[in-house]
């Protein structure tokens, strides 16, 4: 039995078709005017991939940082509505069991979880303000530096000697970045890539401390592919951290769960 | 013109005489509301009056004696509640008030209840005070009133609290500041307090304090008889009418509607899912909230710190000693839990929220609060550890409704209320499996 | 440019690696105790007289990167604070034996209670001093000062006799002194230390035994007599606000045509001024001076004395004009800035508000605002 | 005699090259990664006549060929704006505040108090008797009222910078808005998208909250008649619009050409020293 997880994310909505343990398939299209509309393409998009047909979904349920309803979207009698937190943990503990703390990177905003060892939300902070610590600075810095987001955590690898930056706050730290470039001569990229990679890491690491301090550590959404990024937040932790190929599915994947259980659950049916 | 939005004094009242209509013909609403808004209204009224009456004005803060100023013909406006009915009344009119006071040089990130008091001052639109009243401990922005004291030419006086009431100096010291502050108000109003009439009102507010205490007991029930528009029913008549006989009318009156309720089996919302504590202050930025989380999640707020007497609240140790039963009564008193050490204060919640059978806690990080920004996390912990009570801090602006989003509010709560339904704690509690 | 001072070089040794410096080494190794303190109104010389090493927990020169601090205090807090708490967690503090606040500011008796809940210390206290400045005042404070006493000396299993008080209140005292003969050099039109090194100077006072630098200051004067030094710069700045421990921040701004020949910090000038009262009782003595004693600080709720310090010594200094840098979230400076602003106007004082993180560097954020004051200052003289 | 006033901003860099005192030619281009590229450039479009930024020219400019002209025909070259002191052949930098102040009075005689709303910093101006600068403040420790914040806001909306302001005027209802955090305020207006909410109405509180903000700053140094906007925001009618709400009647004076004020002041400075230099030898 088929069903569809929907992740309505600020920047992308991404659908991950499951069915049993295994994932058909999963989509992700950048978010523009209407949620309705984008849910809607990325089902179909996923489902071209997987071969299947829309009746073949038996249940549905919606999740992202912002409850929008999309019911319209994909007419699936059994759609449902998850928070953001459960979504991301369960998408987590699908893959990695182990995972103790899972620290989720979107565009605009982040969060660190806590999960107890069946999975469950222990404890779940939000990043704060005025604190660099989502993906909103890497694309002003991609635009800026005329680099795109993907090859940005690679390239910050060759630092050799990383700015530090010391505002928290997004458009400064893009000022004192712009200071950088602007030097005579200028900072070498990498090298400033590393500091925003730096000035990222150590505010996530903050919401993870939250938490307390983590067995496994499970990194997750999108910014998550930033490479740089991740050995920041690694060198913090003081040991590898999970990471899953496609990090920026965990949440649309723990949505799909959801689907799985309400479908067993029969509820699908009435 | 930017500064109509901003609200005056009779527009407050002529928002609350309308408010007071709408309520009457809404349906589902507890009767007190009539009575919670007639305190708020006369409160504000005799404010509004006080000087054809040939009464005085005295714009305050926390922590202060108003038997006091109520035996003397002094007639309180507390800033912070002077904030909260404007947003009740009008939203826009406090970030109105607060980007006046940005204009001033005064900076965005000390307290909004301050901020906009500073605003309306600067815009001529505060209640004309004859003067200023303050207290510490703790919160550092009481300076405001000697600032803007100096600024306005209006005078002032400070009361000194010690940091550790307890001690016998400190309470000493304490009793003997009030008996300064008995001193300036005499030169001000050129009046004599009359000890006799201290007494009397002292007796009715410590009335209101049994009645208080009777109504914790009621709204302790699960289900939760007490609803949103009633819910700081206690602190209003606490906090703007002690010792006054419309204060324990409205309490009587409300803590018999509780009781009725009780026998009928009417709560707040049919299905109870959660008992909400607030740990700091309740939502004053966004009036509806409350009402909401009843709605989207069967969340009924049961407490908050502000309403919390500390230990048995049997403050009424010597009738002929009304300074010293005052001086004692105001460490004890809602809306002081606050001026104390974080573990203080997470000790008084634990015991709150085991005493009001509470599912989960909600800590408001108001931006422009120091004390609350550094104690947060130890509150968050201890009510962990000692009742197994999860919290939900949410960043925001205790009376700024635009600073944060109604969305984003929404979305931490979908997920704290789905996490709190999955706990093993709540499960327990609620013996559920 | 200018003559290295041996004295302040040998200062900036001693209290070098911050914060466990060789000095601190040096004291534990002999077996004796260090307490740390946050809080202008924390009389040093009760802890001297213990004995002990009174070591004043900052941040210093470099910017501290906030890596989990958040955990225990939101980010609304003042970055001082969420700076001191988040060296505690780096290990940098693991020298303190104990620890005094004080619930003057806020923030300061947060970051007590959260370093009292997170991580014990053998001793830990703190007392209330008042925001008045009254004969009530000093009664309450000489209360809890006396309540110290006898908790430090419990602590100590020792009672902390008056002698020992007496004694220390004249060490400090010849400290205060000398820091004084220090500022009043820096009234010369062509001052002999820039506002970098003093501001160096009188941290050392704080994390130095203070008979050591009494010894160090003294020899600093006597250099600065023989060498005849002087710092030739067009304008004279004053800095006011919070107080800033980073030395390479001030020395920042003096790299544009300005020295600092004056501040208002509760690490500057008020460890400079006054004397305790040698024929009172001690810890009476100790009780006036700290409350009474100093110049009005923005702690006090009547400031009316401290904006008329300020525009006192700014003429006084002959100043050109103020820096008045304040760390963000800090709520004493936010309710003076309004009437600062106006009452040094009318003084014709031009000033420039600066707000700042804690510790953090000059970088372009303002560097641009002193360099804009600057041209000001030019276009006004012209 | 020739002078240049090159601007090089945070998002973007003009140049105005001027003919004793008059405006000869000027141009606006974005700002590169590359600051010592960015600067070249910038002085090819203003020989070229090139405003890349807000499309055609606003200013009226002789009828003369400037395209031979070249930084070596320059008596004087001044440099402003965030990358000021990397302009390779620049002669002096003088900070924004000084420039804008000059240049407001070269378009706004009789100009007492300035606003400019730049990329990473925005100015309050308040102008002397003589025309210094009698007090100046800038944004605190926040960047909410920044124009990059704006643009953060545009650019989840998915409407260009130059169409936000006529757009904001359609609006029927302003939302509220928060500006204490640009990564907040973003993710605040994806949520309004989401939920229905009209880009009219998101980009009317945007303007409605920051134009609060800004004008505080320049009500702290003291707003007076004349009352001139300066810089790129000068030409967002919706911003400018909410602004002249809140003057208390006051009027808003835009320079023709907002965007250059800042260059144009710089070039004027070099005149002076191009001047002084002339009168030594």
């Amino acid at each position: 039995m088929a069903v569809v997880g929907i992740d309505l994310g600020s920047q992308n909505t991404k659908a991950v078709i499951l069915e049993g343990d295994e994932i058909l398939g999963g989509a992700s299209l950048e978010t523009g005017e209407s949620a309705e509309t984008e849910a809607r393409m990325a089902v179909q998009e996923a489902l071209r991939q997987t071969g299947l047909k829309r009746e073949d979904l038996k249940a549905a349920v919606a999740t992202g940082p912002l409850s929008v309803p999309v019911t319209k979207a994909v007419n699936i009698a059994a759609l449902k509505q998850r928070s953001a937190a459960s979504c991301i943990a369960t998408g987590a503990y699908f893959r990695f069991p182990q995972a103790r703390t899972v620290l989720y990177v979107g565009a605009d905003s982040s969060m660190a979880i806590r999960l107890s060892g069946d999975g469950q939300v222990e404890d779940s902070v939000k990043n704060e303000r005025c604190a660099v610590s989502s993906g909103a600075l890497l694309d002003i810095v991609s635009r800026m530096l005329e680099i795109p987001v993907a090859e940005m955590g690679a390239m910050s690898l060759q630092a050799t000697a990383p700015q530090t930056l010391s505002s928290r706050c997004v458009v400064f730290a893009e000022g004192e970045i712009l200071s950088f470039i602007h030097k005579n001569p200028p900072v070498p990229v990498p090298d400033v890539l590393a500091g925003v990679n730096q000035c990222i890491a150590d505010g996530l690491w903050g919401m993870v401390q939250r938490m307390g301090v983590p067995s496994e550590l499970l990194i997750c959404g999108g910014v998550a592919r930033n490479v740089g990024i991740v050995k920041a937040i690694e060198a913090h932790l003081g040991k590898p951290a999970l990471v899953p190929k496609q990090p920026q599915y965990v949440r649309a994947l723990g949505a799909a769960v959801f689907a799985r259980q309400m479908e067993r659950e029969g509820r699908a049916s009435c | 013109m930017s500064n109509d939005k901003m609200l005056s004094i009779d527009e407050i009242l002529a928002g609350l005489k309308k408010a007071t209509e709408g309520v009457k013909k809404q349906p589902g609403l507890m009767k007190s509301i009539v009575g919670y808004l007639d305190v708020v209204s006369t409160y504000v009224e005799r404010i509004a009056t006080a000087k054809e009456e040939g009464k005085w004005v005295a714009s305050h803060g926390t922590q202060q004696p108003l038997e006091i100023l109520e035996a003397m013909d002094v007639r309180g406006v507390f800033n912070e509640f002077w904030g909260v009915v404007s947003d009740i009344v009008r939203l826009e009119s406090v970030p109105e008030a607060m980007s006046v006071s940005a204009s001033t040089g005064t900076p965005g990130e000390v307290c909004s209840f301050f901020r906009n008091m500073d605003g309306l001052m600067h815009a001529g639109k505060w209640p004309r005070s004859d003067f200023f009243l303050y207290a510490t401990s703790c919160c550092d922005n009481v300076k405001a009133f000697h600032t803007l004291g100096r600024r306005y030419g209006i005078p002032s006086f400070g009361l000194e609290r010690s940091y550790f009431p307890y001690t016998d100096h400190a309470m000493e010291h304490w009793k003997n500041e009030y008996k300064r502050l008995i001193v300036f108000l005499e030169e001000q109003t050129g009046k004599k307090l009359d000890y006799d009439r201290l007494k009397e009102v002292v007796a009715r507010s410590y009335r209101l304090t049994e009645l208080h205490l009777e109504i914790d007991k009621l709204v302790s029930h699960v289900p939760c008889p007490l609803s949103p528009e009633c819910f700081s029913g206690t602190l209003v008549a606490i906090r703007l009418l002690p010792g006054t006989q419309k204060g324990i009318d409205f309490l009587t009156g409300l803590r018999d509607e509780l009781k009725e309720r009780i026998d009928k089996g009417v709560s707040a919302v049919k299905d109870e899912r959660f008992r909400v504590m607030w740990t700091s202050f309740t939502p004053f930025f966004d009036p509806t909230l409350m009402g909401f989380m009843q709605q989207k999640y069967g969340a009924v707020s049961v407490c908050d710190m502000l309403s919390h007497w500390r230990g048995d609240a049997k403050w009424m140790l010597d009738p002929d000693d009304p300074l010293g039963n005052l001086a004692y009564r105001t460490v004890l008193a809602p809306g002081n839990c606050q001026y104390s050490s974080g573990v203080d204060v997470a000790a008084n919640l634990s015991d709150k929220a085991r005493r009001f059978k509470v599912d989960g806690a909600i800590f408001n990080n108001n931006f422009g609060c120091k004390t609350g920004a550094a104690y947060g996390p130890i509150i968050k912990d201890e009510l962990m550890c000692e009742v197994s009570v999860p919290t939900l801090t949410l960043n925001c602006d205790v009376l700024d409704h635009t600073f944060v989003s109604r969305a984003e509010i929404e979305s931490q709560m979908d997920s704290f209320f789905e996490m709190l339904e999955t706990s093993k704690a709540y499960k327990e509690r609620r013996n559920l499996q | 440019m200018n003559t290295p001072l041996k004295a302040l070089d040998e200062m900036i040794r001693l209290t070098s690696p911050f914060p466990e410096s060789v000095s601190v080494k040096d004291w534990k190794a002999t077996g004796r105790k260090v307490i740390g303190w946050f809080n202008p109104y924390i009389p040093e010389e009760i802890i001297h007289a213990a004995g002990m090493l009174p070591f004043e927990v900052t941040g210093n020169n470099e910017p501290v990167e906030m890596q989990g601090a958040e955990a225990h205090m939101h980010s609304n807090c003042c970055s001082k604070i969420r700076t001191c708490w988040q060296m505690q967690l780096d290990g940098k503090y693991k020298f303190l034996d104990g620890l005094v606040s004080c619930s003057m500011c806020d923030q300061d008796m947060r970051l007590f209670e959260v370093w009292a809940y997170y991580k014990k210390l053998p001793y830990m206290d703190s007392l209330y001093a008042p925001r008045k400045r009254d004969e009530v005042a000093i009664k309450l404070y000489l209360a809890d000062l006396e309540d110290f006493r006898s908790r430090l000396s419990q602590y100590l299993i020792c009672r902390i006799p008056d002698e020992h008080i007496a004694n220390s209140i004249q060490v400090y005292n010849r400290g205060r002194e000398l820091m004084h003969q220090l500022y009043e050099l820096r009234k010369r039109d062509r001052p002999p230390v820039a506002g970098a090194e003093a501001l160096e100077v009188s941290k050392a006072a704080a994390r130095l035994p203070r008979e050591r630098f009494n010894e160090l200051l003294e020899q600093l004067l006597d250099e600065i007599q023989r060498s005849g030094r002087e710092i030739k710069k067009a304008k004279r700045l004053m800095i006011i606000g919070s107080d800033l421990h980073n030395a390479n921040q001030m020395a920042a701004l003096e790299t544009l045509d300005a020295v600092v020949v004056v501040d208002e910090m509760d690490i500057g000038i008020r460890r400079a001024w006054g004397q305790v009262d040698t024929q009172l009782p001690p810890m009476e003595a100790l009780a006036r001076y700290y409350v009474m004693g100093r110049p009005v600080d923005k702690h006090t709720w009547n400031s009316d004395g401290r904006l008329e310090f300020i525009g006192d010594m700014a003429e006084q200094y002959k100043v050109d004009g103020i820096l008045s840098e304040i760390v963000r979230f800090c709520t004493y400076d936010g309710w003076d800035k309004f009437d600062l602003k106006k009452q040094m106007e009318q003084r014709g004082i031009p000033i420039l508000e600066i707000d700042l993180e804690y510790g953090h560097p000059a970088g372009a954020q303002v560097k641009i605002r002193a360099e804009a004051f600057m041209e000001m200052l030019e276009s006004r003289a012209s | 005699m020739l002078t240049m006033g090159i601007d090089i901003g945070s998002r973007s860099s003009k140049c105005v090259v001027l003919e004793d005192g008059k405006l000869l030619t000027y141009g606006t281009i974005e700002t590169g990664p590359n600051i010592l590229k960015t600067s070249q450039a910038v002085v090819d479009a203003a020989v070229q006549r090139r405003t890349g930024l807000w499309g055609e020219y606003r200013m009226p400019l002789p009828d003369v060929k400037v395209d031979h002209l070249t930084i070596g025909d320059m008596a004087c070259i001044v440099s402003t704006g965030y990358g000021r002191a990397v302009v390779p052949f620049a002669h002096r930098s003088i900070t924004e505040i000084s420039c804008h102040c000059r240049g407001a009075q070269w378009f706004v005689p009789g100009v007492s108090s300035i606003l400019d709303v730049g990329g990473q910093d925005t100015k309050g101006i308040r102008v002397g008797a003589n025309g210094e600068v009698a007090d100046f403040a800038m944004n605190d420790k926040c960047a909410g009222g920044t124009g990059r914040f704006m643009e953060i806001v545009a650019d989840v909306l998915h409407v260009p910078l130059s169409e936000i302001g006529p757009l904001s005027l359609q609006s029927t209802k302003t939302l509220p808005f928060s500006t204490t955090c640009a990564a907040f305020g973003r993710g605040a207006a994806v949520a309004m998208r989401k939920e229905g909410e009209r880009k009219e109405d998101i980009l009317s509180g945007l303007h409605e909250a920051i134009a609060k903000r800004v004008l505080a700053l320049v009500k702290k140094v003291g707003l007076a008649d004349k009352f001139v906007i300066t810089g790129g925001i000068g030409r967002n009618v919706g911003l400018v619009s909410k602004i002249e709400e809140r003057v208390d009647g006051l009027k808003v004076t835009l320079p023709q050409e907002p965007m250059i004020v800042g260059a144009l002041g710089a070039a004027l400075f070099a005149l002076d020293t191009a001047q002084k230099q002339a009168r030594a030898n």
